[in-house]
């Protein structure tokens, strides 16, 4: 291996080790000045370590980093940021409660003897969001009211802002929709031509083809490949390098649905006054309904209010024939729904609980006589779960918050597999989740099917909507604008229907 | 600086790895291993009392002071544990205390206990205590009062209440049977402390073993999920408000029978003993994480403490000073050795 | 009419009824005192609101107990405000109400001091106080008669609140008692005037002393609870002295009955005393059986020790706890 | 229940956007906006107080009395406000103003302060607060002890300390200068409620002008956010109990000037009264929103509540019941309203 002069950032023999888990085991590997430097690797083989490593909130236990040539060492985050590193964390670490200004200058605010100049945060802030396409984000906003794709804007600006001279950005597109990723890279070819390198993680191969210059893979904490270039590196070998197998056909077949199998969830007139208005669904058993749109076109509002989490104002829900009383999540859950939502760790988690305490909250019931739980059963059903998703690392009495972003994603699912239901309402299932588990949740997620569950699964990824769906609805500014089998519509056709009157 | 500690102070600490529990041995050995710095604190304690006043603290009776000691406090501390692990707080424990001691105790109640049969006025008590519960949860969980000032208006309200019922008088208990049955011993111990014990080994059941509990953990540690996971946060919230309520109902009656009185001064600053006592235990105040056998360790910590001073005949400003240094050294304690034994 | 009705558990029994009852001009007293966080407090305000009501020339405000000074000043500040004719001030703290006291004085109001003394002679018209030094003295001297002889004998002490004066000095005066007689306080510990807090004190109390030949407890409040712990031990063979002076005890001291043998005085009749003189005061009237036309400046509240023998006497003023 | 405010009772409340703030004019309009039923409590409460105590409530010195009440308490609750929204909490608060009271008062300070200038007592008084705030950060950030039980045991240790160095009697003033300083007026203003005044506008503008405000905000919002911001939340959870702990100093200074004593008694359960103000006004208690105008609010509420009792002659229990009932009605006012004006 040849290391350039040129390398900005060199890492060599990096080790990072959490209590009972080695998360980076000995990673090597270069960046140059200019060029965009992917990661891939499964969930939790410590990409996200790395980074945290690189930008000082984390110490690495072994190693060593060279900044432009010299050892260093960032002790803390801020000593990365003075010597020109930037990150975007995968778990958006903003602040809610403050404004978006505010979050954007957090810890570099621009002050004069310690009095915040905030018409000048302000305006920068504005520049910032207008370069990075969004005018309709407000600096004065309350992130903590902001939608997850908005807040990942809002890390993006605060990344900009620090002006750095590597930007390393993890899954910045897990929550942006085909436009916004766009205008995305055209930063990221700005900034490169500038010569600022970029460090950029995701999961989605075609994104890494079309914006990476050359490409790293870790796997188990260790580096396997380095210095590949993008643009030519076969996508076998790539996933093969990452997973240590073959994975060819990613989704699975579809068989067709039975036009007379009984309509499981039948959703007419839903309005929540707010978000969206009149919206109709039905699905059947057996059948999966895609739901694609922009983000922030009402989508999650839409499951969230069928689930009953949300007000509905207008509507009805229909499970299995029988109409849902309003009132909350009980009567839903009852009736034999699920909901996976769309913010894992706020929405989703008990972070300091045991994986398998996460995946049986749902269906304590049935672990129960006379409400005494059975702790063993939990364990031994959770762990056949967690073997089937490939969570790792396995052990069901682990902390949640200890495992990968990718990997608590999946203990959410499984506590919905868990909890055999009628009607399955997943919201984003597969952000943050590497080739090989994705493949595994489409499989589940065909054989819940197969096994007569109505599943609604929302994805702000239209190729997968088209892939796994049976039959696709596509949502504009709260409204369903096209209702469909999968195979009767393409991808352009979708993204035509989903920008109609966007100015894109 | 060690970053990976370096995050959240207060949130951070003690977060011991679920261990793994299985039966009664599983209990024992779990509760001292997540808990050995409460318990090397305590034998430290136990050492200097020892040490300090001799025979006249390892003697039998003595420990059996501090248990009977303990027992009111605990019973009341171990409703704290459900309370704060489910992410709320209540500051009106002391008052409600005093309000069902007063009640139960009304010439009233004393004359329909005399006419019937003592058991009335522990009903008595278990009802105010629990309605005084009931109400502190419907605030908080419907009325979205914050916990901290809603129990703090109960707090007044239920003082002045028991003044009022009282008319600032201790009404002394004189129904027959009643101080007979709870001064009585079973094998030794005293009928409050065997009390004391069996609402602790039903609260830890009740948190550990049952899906109640396994609510409350989920309901403190974030209540969003908690509710998306088809858990109805709210009536959880009112049962364990109630619940504790019925603790300071409990605690009433055995502070009737240790001082045959009831009075609106009873329970003066139990708030701050039991929250003390949870959170030196382990529980984290912020919710999600519990734990009846740090409380029990907790609570005997305070007491064993205060013994240990009187015995010596020390003086109160010296006891308090002393008191808050021993506070610091049994959380630190606690803190390093938790988490070595956690890794 | 405006002669008080005395109907017996009254609180003036002792008190002269004179032409001074006859009605006057109309007076308003406020009255402040600490929270009635124990039966005494509660007992003086009951006790000062009972006497008020017997005169129909007299209205009486009387606010929140409290222990904050902070919020009692201001309570008084209010009643400058206003412009009440009288204050009749149970302070927190002494020293600390004396610049509101002075102001109120000044504005020509006329404060009544109870209890605890201002640090100034101008900030009140008259101070009526009981002598807790003179509790410790006659029970340390009550104890010394009982042991008489017996040089190795263990004394304790139950003490009230350790952080307020006035229990230093009831200490202060049962040592001094002792020390008169070659005795001293074997164990000491503290209460803070609440049955429960008795009964804690007591319990570890009786850990630490194996024997015991006599028990002096400051406040009769908290000796409920100091009763309970010693039923619960099962000892009995101390006797015990009480303070305060509440019926209760007094009962148990007449029955014979318990372990309390006596009990020293501290009259909870003090704050009704303070409403009399602040009446009289603003009336310009005098008290009844002295020559001196004025009230007078000072009046101090005797300790007597009741027992078996004279509890007769005493028990219609005692206090209900 | 209506389902779309199920969720977390006591986090969803009171979630107030962040209102557009500008300029002097920007501070009245927001904190009247977001406090809306705060001010209406007030108003209430003050036409309540007009009602049944006419002239008397509404005269320019009983307004100066309420005023001069609220200062001491006041000054120890902004402090409080940048602790809480910063994610604490502090039991000690009391203990702290009178262990400063007394050292300031102390023979030796008094005898310097003679000598020198009275500002003596001042400037110890101050240390005194600054060390023991600085103790507690030390504690909770570096030694990472839980908030609530460091400053329980500082609670305790404080107050002890302030017993023996006054050996439990009450300091009496004598320097000459002080008291005359402290009891006279600036246009017609005590100057203690121009000490107040000055306290709740620097904290106005420390916390939401320059950075050591926004940082506070973050350190208790996210404190993990803000450590990956480069924000030292150790050191800055340091400077905010060292920065109550001044406070805690300034409102000694205060209360020995208005009782011309330093005592081991003074201060008593000030953590509760503070910690109420603040959450009453609107302050998180789980830290990240804080607000010093709902501070002052809930001061004056509670402070006026006691006026309007006293000028009322209510009995005392009666007057405790009240208090209970109407706490709970002024926050649901403020929820109520401050939803409608916020959405
Ligand atoms: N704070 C922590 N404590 C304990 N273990 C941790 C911690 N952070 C990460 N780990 C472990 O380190 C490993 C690497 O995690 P990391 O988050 O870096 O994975 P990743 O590659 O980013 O995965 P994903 O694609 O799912 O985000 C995982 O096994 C995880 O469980
Ligand atoms: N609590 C809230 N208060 C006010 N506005 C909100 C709140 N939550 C979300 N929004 C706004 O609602 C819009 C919709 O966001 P959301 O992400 O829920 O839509 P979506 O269609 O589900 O998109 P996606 O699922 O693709 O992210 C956003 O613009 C966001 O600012
Ligand atoms: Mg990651
Ligand atoms: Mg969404």
């Amino acid at each position: 291996m040849t290391v350039p002069a040129a390398a900005l950032l060199s890492v060599r023999g990096l080790v990072k080790r959490f209590p009972g888990v080695t998360a980076l085991g000995g990673v090597d590997f270069d960046v140059r000045a200019g060029e965009v430097h992917c990661l891939l690797g499964q969930n939790g083989a410590g990409k996200s370590t790395l980074i945290k490593v690189l930008s000082g909130a984390h110490r690495p236990d072994e190693g060593e980093i060279r900044w432009r040539g010299e050892v260093v060492s960032f002790g803390n985050p801020t000593a990365a940021m003075r010597s020109g590193v930037a990150a975007i964390y995968q778990e958006l670490d903003l602040v809610a409660g403050l404004s978006v200004a505010d979050n954007v200058f957090l810890g570099h605010e621009l002050s004069t003897a310690g009095f915040t100049r905030r018409a000048e945060a302000r305006r920068r802030t504005r520049a910032l969001l207008d370069r990075l396409g969004h005018p309709d984000i407000a600096p004065d906003r309350d992130v903590g009211r902001l939608s997850v794709a908005h807040q990942q804007v809002v890390s993006m600006a605060r990344a900009l802002s620090l002006d750095g001279q590597l930007l390393i950005m993890d899954e910045p597109s897990a929550v942006l929709d085909p436009d916004e990723v766009r205008v995305l890279f055209g930063i990221i070819r700005e900034l490169t031509a500038q010569g600022v390198a970029v460090v950029y993680i995701s999961h989605r191969l075609a994104e890494i083809r079309e914006i990476g210059d050359r490409v790293t893979v870790l796997k188990d904490g260790r580096t396997v490949a380095t210095g590949l270039p993008a643009r030519e590196v076969r996508t076998a070998e790539l996933i093969a390098l990452m997973t240590g197998r073959d994975i060819d056909n990613v989704y699975p077949d579809r068989p067709p649905v039975d036009p007379a199998a009984p309509e499981v969830l039948v959703v007419r007139g839903l309005t929540d006054g707010d978000r969206f208005r009149d919206v109709d669904l039905t699905v059947r058993a057996g059948e999966v309904v895609g739901l694609a749109g922009l983000v922030g076109s009402g989508r999650s509002e839409i499951v969230e209010t069928v689930y009953g989490a949300r007000k509905r104002v207008g509507g009805t829900v229909e499970v299995d024939g029988r109409p849902l009383r309003r009132g909350g999540v009980g009567p839903a859950v009852r009736a034999g729904m699920g909901l996976c939502p769309e913010e894992r760790k706020s929405q989703g988690l008990l972070l300091d609980q045991a994986v398998y305490r996460n995946i049986t909250m749902s269906s304590m019931s049935s672990f129960a006589r006379f409400g005494f739980l059975d702790d063993r059963a939990e364990r031994t059903r959770s762990a056949a779960l967690t073997a089937a998703l490939d969570v790792r690392p396995a052990g069901v009495d682990r902390v949640v918050r200890g495992l990968s972003g990718g990997n608590q994603q999946k203990v959410v699912l499984a506590r919905w597999l868990l909890r055999e239901c009628r009607v399955l309402l997943l919201d984003e299932p597969t952000r943050g989740v590497d080739v090989g588990a994705r493949n595994e949740i489409y499989e589940l997620i065909r054989e819940l099917a197969t096994r007569g569950v109505a599943v609604v699964v929302v994805s702000s990824d239209v190729e997968e909507v088209l892939g796994l769906a049976d039959r696709v609805l596509v949502v504009r500014e709260g409204r369903v604008v096209h209702d469909g089998p999968a195979d009767e519509i393409d991808e352009s056709r979708v993204l035509d229907l989903v920008m109609e009157g966007h100015a894109a | 600086m060690s970053e990976d500690t370096a995050a959240v102070p207060a949130r951070t600490q003690g977060r011991a790895p679920a261990a793994k529990e299985t039966g009664i041995a599983g209990l024992l050995g779990s509760a001292a291993g997540r808990n050995t710095g409460l318990v090397v604190a305590l034998v430290l304690l136990c050492a200097g009392g020892v040490v300090t006043a001799g025979d006249r603290f390892a003697d039998i009776d003595n420990v059996l002071t501090i248990l009977r000691l303990a027992a009111v406090i605990g019973v009341v501390s171990i409703g704290m544990t459900f309370v704060i692990t489910g992410g709320g707080i209540d500051l009106s424990v002391g008052a409600i205390v005093a309000l069902s001691s007063v009640w139960a105790t009304t010439l009233a109640t004393q004359g329909m206990a005399t006419g019937t049969h003592w058991i009335v006025m522990v009903f008595t008590a278990l009802l105010v205590g629990g309605a005084c519960g009931l109400v502190n949860g419907v605030l908080i969980a419907y009325g979205r009062v914050v916990a901290f000032i809603a129990t703090l208006a109960s707090l007044a309200a239920a003082r002045g209440l028991a003044e009022i019922i009282s008319n600032r008088k201790t009404q002394i208990v004189n129904v027959p049977g009643f101080a007979a049955f709870f001064d009585a011993s079973v094998l030794g111990v005293p009928v409050l402390v065997v009390i004391f014990a069996l609402v602790a080994v039903g609260g830890w059941v009740l948190l550990n073993r049952t899906t109640f509990g396994r609510r409350t953990f989920a309901v403190g540690g974030n209540p969003e999920a908690a509710r998306l996971a088809g858990i109805d946060v709210r009536r959880h919230t009112v049962m364990l408000y109630s619940l504790l309520g019925l603790c300071c109902g409990l605690a009433a009656v055995m502070l009737i029978a240790r001082t045959t009185t009831g009075s609106a001064t009873h329970g003066g600053l139990y708030e701050l003993d039991a929250i003390a006592a949870v959170v030196i235990g382990g529980t984290l105040l912020s919710g999600g994480r519990g734990t009846i056998a740090g409380t029990v360790f907790g609570v005997l910590i305070f007491t064993t403490l205060s013994n240990v001073f009187t015995l010596n005949n020390l003086s109160i400003s010296a006891q308090a000073v002393a008191k808050g240094a021993i506070i610091v050294v049994a959380v630190l304690l606690q803190q390093r050795l938790a988490r070595r034994s956690g890794a | 009419g405006n002669t008080p009705q005395n109907t017996g558990g009254g609180t003036n029994q002792g008190g002269a009824r004179v032409a001074n009852d006859e009605p006057g001009k109309k007076v308003v007293i406020g009255f402040s005192a600490p929270a009635a966080d124990h039966g005494w407090m509660a007992a003086i305000t009951n006790a000062a609101k009972a006497e008020a009501g017997k005169y129909s020339d007299v209205e009486l405000k009387v606010v929140e107990g409290t222990n904050d000074v902070n919020l009692q000043i201001s309570q008084v500040e209010t009643f400058i405000n206003d412009k009440v004719d009288a204050i009749v001030l149970l302070p927190f703290d002494g020293a600390a109400l004396t610049p509101v006291a002075l102001k109120a004085m000044k504005a020509g109001i006329t404060v009544i001091n109870v209890d605890r003394e201002f640090d100034s002679p101008f900030a009140a018209r008259s101070t009526v106080l009981g002598d807790n030094y003179g509790m410790g003295v006659s029970a340390g001297t009550y104890v010394c008669d009982r042991l008489k002889g017996k040089s190795d004998a263990v004394v304790a002490e139950i003490a009230g609140i350790d952080s307020l004066p006035l229990t230093q000095d009831r200490s202060k005066g049962f040592a001094d008692a002792l020390s008169g007689c070659g005795l001293k306080v074997a164990n000491r510990v503290a209460a803070e005037f609440t049955v429960e807090s008795g009964e804690r004190a007591a319990a570890n109390l009786l850990q630490a002393a194996r024997k015991i030949d006599a028990i002096w407890n400051h406040d009769d409040d908290q000796g409920v609870g100091v009763a309970a712990a010693i039923k619960n031990s099962g000892r009995g063979e101390f006797f015990m002295v009480g303070g305060a002076g509440s019926a209760n005890v007094m009962r148990e001291i007449k029955a014979d009955n318990g372990p309390h043998k006596a009990t020293v005085i501290y009259p909870s009749t003090q704050g009704a005393d303070g409403i009399r003189l602040a009446r009289l005061a603003v009336q310009g009237k005098a008290l009844g059986d002295l020559v001196e036309v004025e009230v007078p400046r000072e009046v101090q509240l005797f300790a007597p020790v009741v027992t078996k023998d004279n509890v007769d006497r005493y028990l219609p003023t005692a206090f209900e706890s």
